[in-house]
């Protein structure tokens, strides 16, 4: 059974903390999530306990760390239903996506390809497309979203062509909410040969991933967006086209051999990606995370957050003053503005109000600078839940949204 | 002359007006005039600014952006404060501004309504936005005197 | 007053752990370091207290943690002596190797242009080059070491001329220990408007360092091998040198703007190298290394060390059965092979043996694969010592070493 | 015969015998042999391993490296075992080898001088490598099933 009073015991940040000297209520959770004692301590216990670097061979310590490292990997394939060998541990989704666009993007691409992406995308499923554009002439082209901010499989089947190589597209946008159809585009993008690359940096963390079942080419995203630590992050790939992808960087851990000749023979297939020393204790946490995330159920995860989400929803509807810009989200992800005598008040204004108040939500354009286009304003106040967010939380929030004037806004400062 | 620092209502008035009704707002298209694009690097506060010096004074300035009531309504008064100055004149006045932020000691007189930011630490968040523009005055008026 | 068994008090990891059921005994300092109590409490209360992403304007608790991030800048800077908008945050050495390359390389390299390392570097100083050269057609070429294992200014002099666009080299080997003149170095590079690379990741954690006054161009190093946690390293560059560099990640945080015709602007430095979320709570556990670091004293640091070296040095020498590969070391750093009957014990062997006593020491090339044409052997054991070791340690490891024989070896595992 | 597994002593001898002069040691150069190169991927442990097989039946195996005592022993220790097996005995040796190594039931006379390795696990970080070759002739016996 489903408590969050329960579950909110399991989180320091949730046992009376403030902001601005008022209680603490974070609703954040797109920007980064909290972290429960079982991470903490998953953390910890590398210091405390089991310090050095991973490394097989050599002492017992070292041996028990890699071993830990390792499990990680198997952890992480049962999450998300691929291989172990699968599962690249990358410094987060910013990291996997660069790696993408560069280790399968610099080999594949000529000029005149085309690569789909949405203007709903996060600037790091944005610019690393750019980039490879630029790089090897190929084109950026936009699918265009549905009125309620949708990729929908008939505007991808629209784009597609031959000259399609790469589609990216989150699975869940960090502005809208909401769920894109992975697995219908999957195959409409494989019949055109692509590879279909899903940023999962909002999907995994809030419902149940099955990369065998979307069939999608890589999936990526980051530990500190499901409790876990900053910093670690996945990049999932089949394993035949990582293969024969180049590492994005070089060095220490991921090489078999190297001469003064200039041979170079890297290791397989995840080792190859993991230049330098991992961030060896986040990954340990990931672990923890995982293992709490499974304990509690994504599928009650979901359950639970899509009925906080209803509820804020309809609480926010019934405000005169709230635009909300996605009504229809699936995930507890909301963006709104603030009117006040029918003109928008300045995200940050509203946000700082709100801090005020003790609550923490983030405006502006939540790094998807694109997005414009299809909202039609550049900056929204986002509330994004969490499973272990609660209706009090949001009766908070729809409480001090209601005395949000620019009056009062202006009234922080005096 | 009621002193508006001591008075809230005053001073949120001030500043609602100058936020709903920006003086010296409005780029100009003329060459004469030195511009700077300051913004801040993780809000959206994003402002253009041009100021037109001749012998040491500063004869006008405007500015232009997209921005929270703080960093608009502290431009819109700086430019009020600083428009016919004298170069000195100016970085007095800037000196001043940065002293009231930073809570040292300021000539009340010499800022004008621009004290109605003097308590805005009390968001600390927010003294960038109540000084976004007056670091790209600053450093427009020191690009001046290197060229 | 320097005072090691005050320092211990310090390290949990120092507090009665075993390995392999013996006292643990670590001399794995040059692969990573332990941690101090203040470290971990620093990255815990960014888990207990003060969870949120970095982003300055939104709410207090995230304004608060961008300040401490950012204060870390200031502390970095005061520690090597530079500006602060000089440090980026990397994931480490190796990344900030990588970001030097792709970064500094690609723009300033073309055909025929030289690119100078040594057959001592580490794999991140090394690999990074080749790849560097194999797509602009430079050459990397390398600078022989004298005898002790040093790299002298005459050999840097004798290997410069016009066409030398980067010179890499270690400040300190990881294998030989030995402290290059980076100063005098840096004068001959310029001379040939060079830019001098220097890996400072064997050097930062155990001497003071002054970028100012070794006038190299860029200093990397990592967090975790001086006390910190790991994933976060520094890259340090001269301001007009990072203004000119590209990126080698893109994506959130480290963009202005962008937009779907694809103009992109990115922030200034140091900011444009920090793409994605950034290692948080590990640059607020570097912050605290740092202090505790200067709160010990760098110079204190380097004379106990040296003490140490010393005395390990000339007690291994009294063995019949070790070849010392560097008793001119300058740092902490010993390498060694055990002899049994005039022949090599393979160091794994050896690494092995000594787990079993509860001394952790690591065997292998130590990532420096082009090594072995100075070595003529291609592994060793090597002893890292870290300001926290002491002479009994040292005891124990050469009293092990007395007993270690080929049949002992495999003893391990009857 | 006394068994080979409760003489530390014994088991001590064969382990340095099998080091010191490793048995099928040196490759040739044949097109014939199949050969797979096996190696840590993190420690030193790098060796060739080459099958000759002809109707089935394994007629010469060889391998040639730079490995610690562990790896070098049970390569050379497996090199005896299978040469002159059938596939299929192949097969058996290597399952039992990695029943012992995972401590379930084996076949003690099955893997004669191999126990040697039955309590390699006291120090599991070894255990690769008293399995690294042991791998590389799975590997190689089932490609050559599949071509
Ligand atoms: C000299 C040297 N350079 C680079 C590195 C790589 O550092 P990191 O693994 O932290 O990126 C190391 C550490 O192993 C080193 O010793
Ligand atoms: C949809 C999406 N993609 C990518 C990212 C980038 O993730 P990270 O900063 O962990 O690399 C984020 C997080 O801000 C995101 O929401």
């Amino acid at each position: 059974m489903f408590n969050v009073d329960k579950i909110r015991q399991d989180f320091p940040m949730l046992q009376g903390k403030t902001n601005e000297g008022k209680p603490l209520i974070y609703l954040d959770n797109g920007a980064t999530t909290l972290k429960p004692n079982s991470v903490i301590e998953a953390v910890t216990n590398y210091y405390q306990n089991i310090t050095s670097n991973i490394n097989r061979g050599d002492y017992k310590l070292a041996y028990l760390v890699d071993q830990a490292y390792e499990k990680t990997r198997e952890v992480v394939a049962d999450f998300i239903n691929c291989q172990s060998k699968e599962v690249v541990f990358t410094y987060g989704t910013t990291h996997s996506l660069n790696q993408i666009a560069y280790g399968y993007g610099l080999n594949n691409l000529k000029e005149n390809d085309e690569i789909l992406i949405t203007v709903a995308e996060h600037a790091s499923n944005t610019l690393p497309w750019y980039q490879l554009a630029a790089i090897t002439k190929a084109k950026v082209k936009f699918i265009p979203l549905d009125k309620t901010g949708k990729i929908t499989v008939e505007n991808v089947r629209k784009m597609l062509n031959e000259n399609v190589k790469i589609v990216s597209i989150a699975q869940v946008s960090n502005v809208l909410g909401c769920i894109s159809d992975v697995k219908a585009i999957a195959r409409e993008v494989h019949k055109f040969n692509a590879v279909l690359v899903v940023d999962g940096a909002q999907s995994v963390p809030h419902i149940k991933t099955d990369v065998k079942d979307l069939d999608c080419d890589f999936l990526v995203f980051s530990a500190h967006k499901m409790c876990g630590p900053t910093a670690v992050g996945v990049m999932y790939g089949k394993y035949h086209l990582l293969e024969k992808m180049m590492p994005l960087m070089l060095g220490g851990g991921m090489n078999l051999h190297f001469d003064t000749d200039f041979n170079v023979k890297l290791k397989a297939v995840p080792y190859k990606f993991e230049a330098g020393t991992s961030n060896i204790e986040a990954v340990l946490g990931l672990k923890a995370a995982i293992k709490y995330l499974k304990e509690i159920g994504m599928d009650n995860i979901a359950n639970y957050e899509k009925q906080l989400k209803d509820y804020t929803i309809s609480e926010l509807k019934k405000l005169d003053n709230v635009i909300v810009y996605n009504p229809e989200a699936d995930i507890g992800i909301i963006s709104f503005n603030v009117l006040d005598k029918g003109k928008i008040i300045f995200g940050q204004d509203v946000a700082s109000y709100l801090s005020k108040h003790g609550l923490c939500l983030r405006s502006g354009n939540h790094c998807a600078k694109n997005l414009w286009q299809y909202l039609a304003v550049d900056s929204t106040v986002r509330c994004a839940l969490y499973f272990y967010n609660t209706k009090e939380e949001v009766d908070k929030l729809i409480e001090v949204l209601k005395t949000t004037t620019l009056e009062n806004c202006v009234d922080v400062i005096l | 002359m009621n002193s508006i620092k001591d008075n809230p209502i005053l001073k949120r008035e001030i500043m609602m007006d100058h936020y709903e009704s920006p003086r010296n707002f409005q780029l100009i298209d003329d060459n004469s005039y030195r511009q700077i694009h300051v913004y801040s690097q993780s809000c959206q506060d994003d402002i253009k600014l041009q100021v037109l010096i001749n012998n040491d004074i500063i004869e006008d300035i405007r500015f232009e952006g997209n921005a929270c009531v703080i960093a608009t309504a502290s431009t819109s008064i700086m430019t009020e404060l600083i428009k016919g100055c004298s170069i000195k004149q100016a970085k007095e006045i800037i000196e001043n501004y940065f002293n009231m932020i930073n809570q040292k000691e300021y000539g009340e007189n010499i800022l004008k309504e621009a004290v109605v930011f003097e308590s805005v630490g009390r968001q600390v968040n927010r003294i960038s936005c109540a000084t976004l523009s007056w670091n790209g005055l600053k450093q427009l008026l020191n690009e001046n005197e290197e060229s």
